[in-house]
């Protein structure tokens, strides 16, 4: 991304991939149908010995350490029971043509701790992805994409919240921090809102879709990429499973 | 250009005939409109540095609180009017850029360049009138170009206004791109309108003299603009040069100052400081040059040694162009030239020595009137010689390792370009007023003017030595955040408050400036009874300045000659004693 | 407001701080004289009726003499700060004993990378702190350092230590530390918008602590 | 202007450098050109020292024969520009013409030599950014027979020939406006200040081409 001489357009609005746990691509937006009804719900697992994650020296960051009880951990692979947390799963064919539905919430990305929440997050193209500050300290938010146009801000304070969008589908967007080196973060930016996070325990839903076949991609920082499939029926519901090994 | 068809005599003697508004005020190709056009852009810019450097300072005595009236600033510089640091780097950046490229710089050489070079040395205009509108003109989209930074996506240039790369060459390290590539492009343009200016003046003081003002007999202010112009004229493309370079790094993926493919971070130093330090000694010889006139003037004395003076100028002007490396001790730059570049840069105190105490000895048995210039003509000598001294600490390679980058330089620059260049332009507006706008200045709201600028001025400015040898780092956003600065911090308000109060010290001097142009009591020709050749003209001269080519007998500080009965007499006043000039040849 | 420098702990910050001292000197006597003999002149010589200034054009034996004393008087300075400045920053100054640790800088973080047990710097045991230098006490100390993205300078107060890092080259500063304790490390050259935030921390040791906290760490690397 | 022609005497002055204004004024602008091209050059010496790796043997990348046909050109030019100024001079209006308009068209013809140059290399994949990704001169290099990166050499190339052509551009365009004057004879055997200013400008140009072509391509 460096010298991407983007022309100065700039944008607008919003999206939900992942919030909290299990996220699913969001609600209708006020424009554009639903184009259907039908879900798609999954699991990503794991096979093979768990790499370890690295510990974080926090020590100057003392309001940080407090917060992870005294030893915190980058999650680098987050795998409980044999399911993969933070893959990235979206919908890659079979989608009718747009346009598509905007997710009626903004995504957000909480810098908590001294690391982001969530490690991976989706947006859609144009959705806002609101970043929140909460810890009493700054930490800079450096958007480094190849398609977009990269940014780099500073929120010093606690509680501050930038709102941003980008123009182009991506995946992934990674985010850093420079003041504290450790913290990544990944934004799939998506060209529909046809996208999920997996959860603690590995599972996600794709919601909104209409009766058909779709071809899926999951996506993790460390572990690359693996496809699958569903058919949503009659019943509105399809099942897809990934397996990442190390 | 074809409607021009009058003779010489006409075209270059006002008043006897009419040219339409636009080509007499806005076009004008008169080097007086020109230079006053220069004074209204220069101190719109002087007013907007002074408003960012009043923001600096409220983030700098009150981090993260709100400042006030910030909440009009959008979130990508001060959510909730809490300046953000990238936006703090914006503004120490552009505080720095506008006072010195678009105030100070003007101000010293677009306005006075211009309006006193014709004027002193006999000449009807420029050698190049055109040109010299064409310099004005191409100043002001710089100056739009420069001002639109702030509204574009990402910011304004953040990388200080030394812009070292590779911090400003490439997005990645700050988020800006749009805003540091109109600042490369604004200086650009900018150095264009230099460069034609000062083509115009050196072409004019050599060429353009009246009959009799031989060189040893110039003003030290038109010698001082002489040798900034030659100045200007070499070290202002190695900056446009750099800068394209600088540009073509952020716009079309060239590596000049990249290390990771074959470029050099510190060839971006080396250019710029090549050019910054002449530009330094741009910033201050035209008004070593302007307090001489004004210092003379007012102890009603010859101007002590003359020659001295002159020769302490030029060896300035030389001397600027050995000493860049005392920018770049600390660099990393190879340790033995360090000490070449100490003792290069140690030398200058001897011209600013030989000049302070000359002007110590222009006051020296003189008959002192303290009229407003002259309080801030004698304000620069004071501050200069702190501003002069403080600078020996810093070319001191050895005790600037400790100083280097800490508000020991903040301090030392400030009273260089306020306490020094700034005090000799409000005594050149003051002294000059008159002339330009045929008007006397208020003395009175001058002289409160003068009194609340010179008291906060020290205030803000001497408290920051003390915070340099405490090792203050200079640029930080929020000094509280080191252990080892937060017993300053009191300091660092008291010093925000005073320059809060030296902001508003203007006003007197703005309110000053406006309403005497149209309200102030008509100035005679020559109200300071001073010898120069543009006091022998009305106020306002007219277009052309002279009725006829002025003959020059004598130096322009013939003050209180036993020759005359009074205190002064003018360069153009022929005595009985007075030879014609011999030299004066139809050329 | 203080003219005083503050408190220094390192083997040459004194001979730093004479040179300020004696510099404060001569330019505090310039000052005084200078501007004291403005006042006395704008008092004495001010305006008064009837009089007229004394025509002159100057004194040529006066000026030689205030060329000549600046003159003399930098020369001084000069040679005096060239000496130091040459133990200090110049091209062989640093002490052959010195112990050699590597500094990584990087917007806004410093990494500092210590000799493994084979005592040899790059090399493959060599293991990294963020943001924390540790050194011995009374023991020269070489710094061999290197940036990841913009200029940084590298700045301990109490030292009267500071060096420009600069990327694509390796700039390399030495001091040694006559104190322990906690002193702070601050990066002094404008490195982005995290720059006012870019601390560290350098602790000296005893050389006792020293090798005790050199062997915790080794041992910790070594489980990892 | 229409009555230009018409020469006022011009007023006394002091004794100043001894030539009309305009030609003292074209020489102190050429001491500011020479400061800017000086810090081209002077920072592609200091790059070029700095990182010997990153430039080819002459020729390697560069196309010379071509460009040695272009300074030839160039140096044609400056000839015909002092015949023009001799005929300025004898007041020989129609040799005044014929020698500005071959100026014209010769510095016309090498601007156009050179942009012909810059679409060969760019289609060659040599950028001012180094090698063009996936072009030519990028495999070449990428089987060993050139340097790995010549970043730096095309950053230095295109900026230092650029702004050499920016000059030349510059420089035919007065050259236009001042043979437009000769053609409406405003050049007199007395004065024809236009021709000589202008063509103390052009030998300049030419003159740095001379050490431009000796450095970047020849070196």
């Amino acid at each position: 991304m460096r010298r991407l001489m983007a022309t100065s357009v700039f944008l607008v609005l919003a999206c939900g991939g992942g919030e909290g746990g299990d996220g699913g691509g969001g609600g209708a937006a006020a424009s554009v149908a639903p184009l259907g009804n039908g879900t798609i719900s999954g699991v990503v697992n794991f096979s093979g010995s768990v790499p370890a994650n690295p510990t974080i020296d926090m020590g100057e960051e003392p309001e940080c350490v407090e917060k992870h009880g005294g030893s915190p951990i980058d999650p680098v692979v987050v795998v409980n029971d044999g399911k993969l947390a933070n893959a990235f799963i979206r919908v890659v064919g079979g989608l009718p043509a747009g346009p598509y539905p905007m997710p009626a919430a903004p995504a957000t990305l909480n810098q908590d701790g001294c690391l982001y929440q969530p490690r991976v997050v989706g947006v859609m193209v144009g959705q806002t992805l609101e970043i929140q500050n909460s810890d009493p300290l700054l930490h800079n938010i450096k958007a480094v994409p190849t398609e977009n146009r990269g940014f780099n801000i500073s929120q010093p304070r606690e509680g501050m919240s930038t709102s941003r969008t980008f123009t182009t589908p991506e995946i992934m967007v990674p985010m850093e921090c420079n003041v504290h080196g450790w913290m990544n973060a990944y934004v799939g930016v998506v060209e529909h809102p046809y996208f999920a996070r997996s959860g603690e325990g590995g599972t996600f839903t794709i919601a909104g879709l209409p009766a058909g076949t779709y071809q899926l991609e999951a996506w993790h920082e460390t572990l690359g990429t693996q496809t699958g499939e569903a058919t949503i029926g009659p019943d509105g519901t399809a099942t897809v499973e990934f397996t990442f090994s190390s | 250009m074809a409607t021009a068809a009058v003779p010489l005599d006409e075209a270059t003697h006002a008043g006897s005939h009419e040219i339409s508004f636009i080509r007499k005020y806005i076009f004008s190709t008169d080097h007086k409109i020109i230079g006053i056009q220069f004074m209204l852009m220069s101190l719109i810019f002087l007013l907007v540095g002074g408003i960012l450097a009043a923001m600096i300072r409220w983030q700098l005595g009150f981090p993260n609180t709100s400042m006030p009236g910030g909440g009009i600033l959008p979130e990508t510089m001060a959510p909730g009017g809490i300046l953000l640091p990238e936006f703090y780097n914006s503004l120490v950046t552009m505080h720095g850029t506008i006072m010195v490229f678009f105030a100070i710089m003007p101000l010293l050489v677009g306005v006075y360049g211009n309006y006193l070079i014709p004027l002193k040395l006999g000449a009807p205009d420029m050698a190049f009138p055109r040109l010299n509108m064409a310099s004005f003109w191409v100043a002001v989209p710089a100056g739009i170009l420069m001002m639109a930074g702030f509204f574009v996506e990402g910011g304004h240039a953040a990388a200080g206004w030394t812009v070292y790369a590779p911090l400003s060459a490439d997005p990645e390290w700050t988020g800006v791109s749009t805003g540091q590539q109109l600042w490369l492009l604004s200086l650009a343009v900018l150095g264009l309108s230099s460069i034609l200016g000062a083509t115009n003046y050196i072409t004019t003081v050599v060429n353009m003299r009246a009959p009799g003002m031989t060189w040893f007999r110039m003003p030290l202010s038109i010698w001082a603009l002489f040798v900034t112009s030659i100045l200007v004229l070499l070290a202002i493309p190695i900056l446009s040069g750099a800068a394209i370079m600088l540009f073509f790094d952020q716009t079309i993926g060239t590596h000049f100052f990249d290390a990771l493919d074959g470029g050099q971070p510190l060839l971006w130093q080396h250019l710029f400081w090549y050019f910054g330090h002449p530009e330094v000694y741009i910033l201050i010889l035209p008004a070593m040059g302007f307090v001489s006139d004004i210092i003379a003037n007012a102890s009603r004395k010859p101007i002590f040694g003359y020659h001295s003076m002159v020769y302490a100028i030029i060896a300035i002007g030389f001397l600027g162009w050995v000493v860049w490396g005392h920018h770049m001790f600390q660099s990393g730059m190879n340790p033995t030239l360090g000490t070449t570049f100490m003792i290069s840069t140690l030398f200058i105190a001897v011209p600013s020595a030989i000049k302070t105490f000359n002007w110590m000895g222009t006051m020296w048995r003189g008959n002192i009137r303290f009229h407003v210039p002259m309080l801030h003509a004698t304000a620069f000598v004071a501050m200069f010689v702190i501003g002069g001294l403080s600078g020996v600490f810093m070319a001191s390679n050895t005790f600037d390792i400790y100083i280097h980058d800490t508000y020991f330089i903040v301090a030392h620059i400030h009273y260089v370009l306020f306490g020094g260049s700034l005090f000799a332009i409000f005594g050149a507006i003051t002294f000059w007023y008159p002339k330009m706008f045929g008007r006397m200045m208020n003395p009175f709201w001058g002289k409160v003017h003068f009194v609340l600028t010179f008291i906060f001025f020290n205030l803000a400015f001497f408290p920051m030595h003390s915070l340099g040898v405490a090792g203050h780092m200079r640029r930080i956003y929020d000094p509280t955040q080191y252990e080892f600065l937060q017993p300053l911090q009191p300091v660092n308000t008291f010093i925000s408050i005073s320059v809060f109060l030296l902001v508003l010290s203007q006003l007197p001097f703005a309110l000053n400036f406006i309403l005497s142009w149209f309200n102030g009591a008509k100035a005679p020709d020559n109200p300071w009874d001073d010898n120069g050749l543009e006091w022998s003209v009305p106020s306002p001269p007219p277009h052309g300045n002279f009725k006829e080519t002025p003959t020059v007998y004598r130096g322009a500080y013939e003050f209180s000659s036993p020759l005359v009965e009074e205190d002064f007499l003018p360069q153009n006043k022929k005595l009985d004693s007075d030879p014609e000039p011999a030299q004066a040849a139809g050329h | 407001m203080s003219w005083i420098l503050p408190p220094s702990a390192s083997s040459f910050a004194e001979r730093i701080d004479f040179i300020y001292y004696l510099i404060l000197v001569i330019t505090g006597i310039a000052f005084v004289v200078v501007e004291a003999g403005l006042i006395w002149f704008m008092i004495k010589y001010r305006a008064r009726p009837g009089r007229k200034a004394q025509y002159t054009h100057g004194n040529a034996k006066a000026e030689v003499i205030w060329t000549a004393v600046p003159a003399v008087t930098v020369v001084v300075i000069g040679v005096l700060s060239g000496a130091v400045w040459k133990d200090v920053k110049g091209r062989n100054s640093v002490p052959p004993n010195a112990i050699t640790y590597g500094v990584t800088a990087q917007q806004f973080e410093w990494h500092f990378a210590y000799a493994g047990p084979d005592a040899q710097l790059g090399t493959a045991d060599d293991f990294s702190v963020r943001n924390q230098l540790h050194v011995p006490v009374n023991r020269p100390v070489e710094l061999r350092m290197s940036s990841e993205d913009v200029i940084h300078s590298f700045f301990v107060n109490a030292f009267r230590v500071k060096q420009d890092i600069v990327p694509g080259m390796e700039t390399v500063v030495w001091f040694e530390a006559t104190e322990t304790g906690d002193f702070q490390i601050a990066c002094a050259e404008l490195c982005g918008l995290g720059h006012y935030r870019m601390g560290a921390t350098v602790t000296v040791h005893s050389q006792e602590d020293y090798g005790r906290w050199l062997d915790e760490q080794m041992t910790t690397t070594a489980l990892r | 202007m229409a009555h230009a022609a018409v020469m006022q005497p011009p007023p006394k002055r002091e004794v100043g450098a001894d030539v009309y204004n305009e030609k003292l004024g074209m020489w102190v602008f050429l001491g500011s050109e020479v400061m800017f091209f000086t810090a081209l050059i002077g920072s592609y010496i200091i790059l070029r020292f700095g990182n010997p790796d990153a430039w080819t043997a002459p020729g390697a990348i560069l196309n010379i024969p071509i460009t040695a046909v272009n300074t030839f050109l160039l140096i044609c030019s400056s000839m015909t520009m002092v015949k023009a100024f001799a005929a300025a001079q004898d007041g020989d209006q129609q040799r005044l013409k014929l020698y500005l308009v071959a100026t014209v068209l010769i510095g016309a013809t090498f601007v156009g030599v050179q942009a012909y140059e810059y679409t060969q290399l760019v289609h060659h994949g040599f950028v001012p950014s180094g090698y063009l990704v996936g072009g030519e001169l990028a495999e070449r290099a990428a089987a060993g027979e050139l340097p790995a990166s010549v970043g730096i050499y095309g950053s230095t190339f295109y900026t230092m020939t650029g702004f050499h052509g920016f000059h030349v551009t510059m420089g035919v365009l007065c050259m236009i406006f001042v043979t437009w004057k000769a053609f409406r004879g405003k050049y007199t055997a007395t004065d024809h200040r236009g021709v000589e200013v202008i063509g103390l400008y052009w030998h300049f140009v030419d003159l740095v081409w001379i050490i431009l072509f000796t450095i970047v391509y020849l070196i």
